[in-house]
Order: structure tokens, then C-alpha cells, then sequence
């Protein structure tokens, strides 16, 4: 359990970096507004749903799990949010043995639903 | 007192552990029981309260005061709400009855148990708790009431 | 043996514990299956007795888990010695066991 | 992370080489990535499954184990493992020992039907044999009667033999293949949570090492509030990945349980167990 957190960094960096070759098309859009972060939030936090806290750290939810990055801090990790967006929309496709499902690809969620994640994890300074 | 009753626990867990079931078991048909549960007794009123102050009212006629002399034995984060393991002891002389109360079940008045001269005021038993919510130990000592009470965290199911 | 009833009862340095486990439903009423209610269907009253004589009643509400596991102490009790469980639901069901102290 | 990665190709890939089929050199691996991964603990002890992980939670589970709330369930098992069918014979006429004692050796590999035999498939064919009815697999009579007959195995050490011929070493070869699959809407294989992650939390749920996994089932869960057999918890793993779940009776569940189990050989069994 103990000395992950340096794999866990060098992946993040390699995400990002495969992030940006992506080809997920990320018109500008309007700048979220509070509704999309509430629905954002709910996503996150309910197992039929996103289900993210099941294994992120992420502020306000209750005993998350401890499999993925702790997202507290997403704002460093993953500075652009188009690389969030590609990662949440299908990650195996950049890192093969990643237990992170698409959720995307596999219409978990919609791209508009990602986006309220996005709009929510992004809100936490 | 006390040294006694943690010794004969530590021999119930450590048969419990690893013993063949049958040998420490004894088992008798219902035709040769001795004893018979009076339904009369059942205290209805207060199983259909909805606060702690309703129910107990209910139930001894009177209110608690705090007492550290009630050990009540929790997990903070229960692994199941539907069995959450639960222990109450006290070091109160002359306990006449103890009673379990979870403060956020549709209830409040999980358990409550009357004791004959004799009988120790220390016991365990299995709660289903709804959702995190604290839970209350009630001890009758000496014809006064006494409480005390913890949280409990009810695990969130990750997957299943 | 419809409503078995394990139990186990020990005594050592003058105390004897009484563990047991009651096979029974333990329904809240406020669960849901296939979209109805389960109706309640719960252990009100549980007696526990030694040589014939009462030493705990216990009075168990829809909280108290399914197949419920209790035990408590008294004190006294001798090997060989009879502890009596009896209890009674919310439908009028009940069931009885005695068991030797060991 | 790059060990990892190399157990996981050499573990993962079927497809990698056209090596044989060797399950005494994948389950070196896969213990010793167990033994890798938590140094500390004894292999035995990954019968505890969940357990190892979390202290409140081994409290807790202690308490329960005072009298275990599978009690019912071996005592009923028993009772039915001990009754005579119409023809006058009983499950003990079965197996080997009468049928005590045995779990350990289960599942095996039948080469008369090409096909992996667990217990509880084993307990259903010697109904059959006497003119009886299968029984559900998953929970009731049949469930108790296989704790009953993993009751009297307790301690024994897992020995599930792969025999050297083609057709057993091609199921063992599919159980492994399942394992390290991929499926379902959120994408995970039994190996993504229980190779990869075991100790990890998923909220607040504590993955058990695919090790010595199986051998506390059948298990009663408290979730259940029942006993089931380790392929009802297949069918809730699928369902809980959005996978479509196999037949209780599939080769795809019974190849998995011998892989899996293979896996654990030299573990004591523990079960019947009890989970939250």
C-alpha cells in the first residue's frame, strides 16, 4: 500500500501527456455554471452513476476508496480538462491496465455527464 | 467482578474460534422446554416510539442522566448495518434493566432487557442500523437511569 | 427443529454465559421485495432461565439483526445445570430450547 | 510498477507464447506476487480473505465468529447429508471417505465428460445417480449441505490436481482466461480487483486477495442474510461489473472455480465462512 504515490505521479504524467494527442473534440464551451457542478457532484457520488468515490478521495464524499488518485487536487494533476475529459472517457485505451472503466466508450456516463464531473471535480480550489 | 466475567469470555471466544460446533452445543426439542415467553410483557408503546426521550419515557417512566460508567461497545465504521456487533457493560450497582436505542432507525427502541438479582449487566447482541447514526446505551441502577452513547459510521457499499 | 435455536452456555469462576443464536427472519417491515413490503416478523419477547427460574427477559424490536445472536452472564450456574430459552414473535410463533451448562 | 507489469503479462497472457499450459509455475507466480505484495503476511492467512486488512473489521468479524451465523446451515446440512434417498444409499455413497473430510480435493476434472466437477456439482450428480432432482445451485438445500462438506474438510490443505492431458489442461487454460478477462459496462476482470488490488478499498468495501479466496466458501454473507456457494458470487460479481453473469452450471463458472482454486493449493480450507 505504502509507495505507490511515485507510480501513481509518473502515471498521471503519462496520461497527460497521452491526453494531448487525443482527438476528443472539445469545442469552447460556456463556463459551468452552478447546476452543473450539483449535477457534477451527484454523478460522482452515486454508485449507479459515476460511482467515482468508490475509488477516488474526493472532497465531501464520505469513505471513499482508495484505488485511484485522490482527486483533491486534480487542479495539479491534471492541469487541462480536456486531459480529464479523455481520461474519464476511456482510459484503458491509453494505459491498458488501468482498472479505471471507460466510461465513456462504454455509455457509463454521457459526454455531457462527464463534463458536469469535470465541472465538479474542477470546482474544488 | 469484572476480572471474572472477561475470563469466562475469553474461554467462550477461544472455544468459539476453533472447537468442532457439535461438542459445546446442546440442543433439546421445543416439547422439553422449560420455559415460556410471555407476550403480555411486551412493552408496545415504546417499540413504536420515534425519539429517545418518547421511548424511554415509555419505557421506565423517567429521564437518563449521563453516566461514564456505562461501557458501550461499537465498531466506528460498521462492516454491515444489517449486523453491527454491539456490547453494553456497567460497573453500576443493582442494574434492574438496560436497553439499546439507535437514534436514526425508523425506532428508536432496538432492545431492552430486564435482569433478575444475579444476572450481570454486561451483554452483547447484533443491531441493524439503517444508516450512520448514533447509538445509545440505557442502564437502570439503583432505580435511577443512566446513559451514554456512540456513533456509528454504517459502512457504503462500494460495488454490490 | 422449524426454529432452532443454538446455544451455548459455560460457566467458569462462578459465572456462567450464555451465548446463543435464534434462527428467525427478524422482518423490520421496511424492507422491499420485488416491489412489496415484507410484513414485520419479529421476535418480541425472548426469556432466558436457569433451573426453571428467570434471569434475563429480554424484549427485541425490528432493530435487533436477522437470525439474532445474543449473550449475556449471570452468576452462578453449575455444569449440568438447565438454561431454558423461550420466545414468543410478533405473530404469536415460538420456540423453546434447554440446554446443559458445560 | 515495471514487476507488476511483467507479473501481469506473464500471468495475463495466454496469448503471449505458445507455451504449454505449466499450473504449478503459474501458481508460483501468482503466490509470489501475493508474497510481493504483502511480505508480512502468511499464506495461510489469506483465508481470512478481507479480513487481513482492516482490524475493526476482524473485530467485528470475531464477534460474529462467536457463534458463527452459518451454525443453521451446517447442522441442516448435515442432517440432509445424513438422510437416505428412496433407494436407500446417501450422499456419503458418493465419494471417497464418505464424503468427509474431501472439499479439499474439489473441483476435479472428470475425463469421462470432459468437464470440471466442483463439490456442489459433484453433490447434485450423486442425486441424479439416485434418481433425485438437482438443486439450485447457488443457496439453499444444496449450499447447506456443501457447507456441511466443507465443515468437516476445515484445515485441510487445497489440492486440486490438474491432470496432464490436453482436455484438463484446456479447462484449467479457460478458468485462467476468464480470470484476466475483461468484462462487463465498467470493464474489469476478477484480476483487476483481486490481483491488482486486494486491501484496497472501494468506498467502504475491502477487496479480498484472489489468494485462498476460495476457500472459505460457500460463505454466509450478512448481505444475503443466507448462505451461498462461491458461484453465486460469481453471478454477483458479474452483475456488480455490468456483465452479463453465466449459468450456475457453466463451464465458463466451472473452469474459473478450478483456476482459481488451483491457485490456493497448500491453503487450509476455512469455510464455511462469513462475510458482511
Amino acid at each position: 500500500m505504502t509507495g505507490k504515490g511515485g507510480c501513481v505521479k509518473h502515471e498521471l504524467r503519462i496520461l497527460a501527456l497521452a491526453a494531448l494527442c487525443s482527438l476528443v473534440p472539445l469545442a469552447a464551451r460556456a463556463a459551468p455554471t452552478a447546476a452543473d457542478i450539483a449535477a457534477g457532484r451527484k454523478i460522482a457520488f452515486t454508485k449507479t452513476l459515476g460511482n467515482c468515490i468508490a475509488c477516488h478521495v474526493i472532497p465531501g464524499g464520505a469513505q471513499p476508496g482508495n484505488i485511484g488518485p485522490n482527486l483533491t487536487h486534480i487542479r495539479v494533476l491534471v492541469p487541462h480538462r480536456k486531459d480529464a475529459y479523455a481520461i474519464i472517457f476511456d482510459e484503458p485505451a491509453r494505459k491498458p491496465q488501468t482498472p479505471m472503466p471507460p466510461f465513456g466508450r462504454n455509455h457509463i456516463l454521457t459526454p455531457a455527464q462527464i463534463r458536469q464531473v469535470i465541472a465538479f471535480l474542477y470546482s474544488h480550489k | 467482578m469484572n476480572g471474572s466475567i472477561s475470563a469466562s469470555r475469553r474461554a467462550v471466544l477461544s472455544a468459539g474460534a476453533a472447537g468442532a460446533l457439535s461438542a459445546l452445543i446442546a440442543r433439546a426439542a421445543e416439547a422439553a422446554a422449560p420455559a415460556a415467553a410471555d407476550a403480555k410483557l411486551y412493552p408496545t408503546a415504546a417499540f413504536g416510539a420515534k425519539t429517545e426521550v418518547a421511548a424511554l419515557k415509555l419505557l421506565f417512566g423517567k429521564a437518563p442522566k449521563a453516566s461514564s460508567k456505562i461501557d458501550l461497545g461499537v465498531p466506528e465504521i460498521a462492516e454491515n448495518g444489517a449486523v453491527v456487533p454491539v456490547t453494553m457493560a456497567s460497573g453500576l450497582p443493582n442494574v434492574t434493566a438496560m436497553a439499546l436505542l439507535s437514534l436514526e432507525n425508523p425506532y428508536t427502541l432496538a432492545c431492552a432487557y430486564r435482569l433478575a438479582p444475579g444476572t450481570l449487566a454486561h451483554m452483547s447482541s447484533r443491531l441493524k442500523l439503517a444508516k450512520t447514526t448514533k447509538v445509545v446505551a440505557v442502564v437502570e441502577s439503583n432505580g435511577a437511569l443512566y446513559r451514554t452513547s456512540r456513533m456509528v459510521k454504517v459502512t457504503l457499499g462500494g460495488c454490490g | 427443529m422449524a426454529n432452532p435455536i443454538l446455544v451455548r452456555a459455560q460457566t467458569a469462576h462462578g459465572v456462567t454465559t450464555v451465548a446463543c443464536l435464534v434462527k428467525h427472519p427478524m422482518d423490520s417491515g421496511f424492507v422491499k421485495k420485488a416491489g412489496k413490503l415484507i410484513p414485520p416478523h419479529y421476535i418480541e419477547v425472548i426469556e432466558f432461565t436457569h433451573n426453571g427460574k428467570t434471569v434475563l427477559t429480554g424484549f427485541w424490536g425490528p432493530a435487533v439483526s436477522r437470525n439474532p445472536f445474543f449473550s449475556f452472564a449471570f452468576k452462578g450456574g453449575k455444569k449440568g445445570d438447565t438454561v431454558g430459552i423461550a420466545w414468543v414473535d410478533n405473530k404469536g410463533e415460538r420456540a423453546a430450547v434447554s440446554a446443559k451448562i458445560a | 510498477m515495471r514487476r507488476w507489469l511483467l507479473l501481469l503479462l506473464a500471468l495475463a497472457a495466454p496469448v503471449a507464447a505458445a507455451a504449454a499450459p505449466n499450473p504449478a509455475a503459474d501458481r508460483a507466480a501468482f503466490q509470489g506476487w501475493f508474497r510481493h505484495l504483502f511480505p508480512q503476511l502468511p499464506l495461510a492467512k489469506y483465508v481470512d480473505g478481507p479480513y487481513n486488512f482492516s482490524a475493526s473489521e476482524r473485530a467485528q468479524w470475531q464477534q460474529i465468529m462467536e457463534l458463527p451465523p452459518y451454525g443453521f446451515a451446517v447442522d441442516h446440512g448435515k442432517a440432509l447429508f445424513d438422510a437416505r434417498f428412496p433407494d436407500g444409499a446417501g450422499y456419503a455413497s458418493c465419494f471417497p471417505h464418505g464424503g468427509i473430510g474431501i472439499a479439499q480435493d474439489y473441483p476435479q476434472f472428470d475425463p469421462k465428460t470432459g468437464r470440471v466437477v466442483t463439490l456442489p456439482i459433484a453433490i447434485n450428480r450423486c442425486r441424479v445417480a439416485h434418481g433425485l432432482p438437482k438443486l439450485k445451485l447457488t443457496t439453499g438445500d444444496l449450499a447447506d449441505i456443501d457447507a456441511y462438506m466443507v465443515r468437516t474438510s476445515r484445515g485441510h490443505k487445497i489440492d486440486v490436481v490438474v491432470p496432464d492431458t490436453k482436455p484438463a489442461l484446456a479447462a484449467y487454460e479457460a478458468g485462467k482466461e476468464y480470470f484476466y478477462s475483461r468484462r462487463g459496462q465498467l470493464n474489469f476482470s476478477c484480476a483487476s480487483c483481486h490481483l491488482q488490488y486486494p486491501g484496497h478499498r472501494v468506498r467502504g468495501d475491502t477487496l479480498a486477495p484472489a489468494l485462498g479466496i476460495t476457500a472459505s466458501f460457500p460463505i454466509y454473507r450478512s448481505k444475503w442474510g443466507n448462505m451461498g456457494t462461491l458461484v453465486r458470487r460469481f453471478i454477483g460479481c458479474n452483475k456488480n461489473i455490468r456483465s452479463a453473469p453465466d449459468k450456475p452450471d457453466s463451464l465458463a463458472y466451472r473452469d474459473l472455480e478450478y483456476f482459481l482454486t488451483a491457485m490456493s493449493n497448500g491453503l487450509p480450507i476455512a469455510g464455511p465462512g462469513a462475510r458482511p
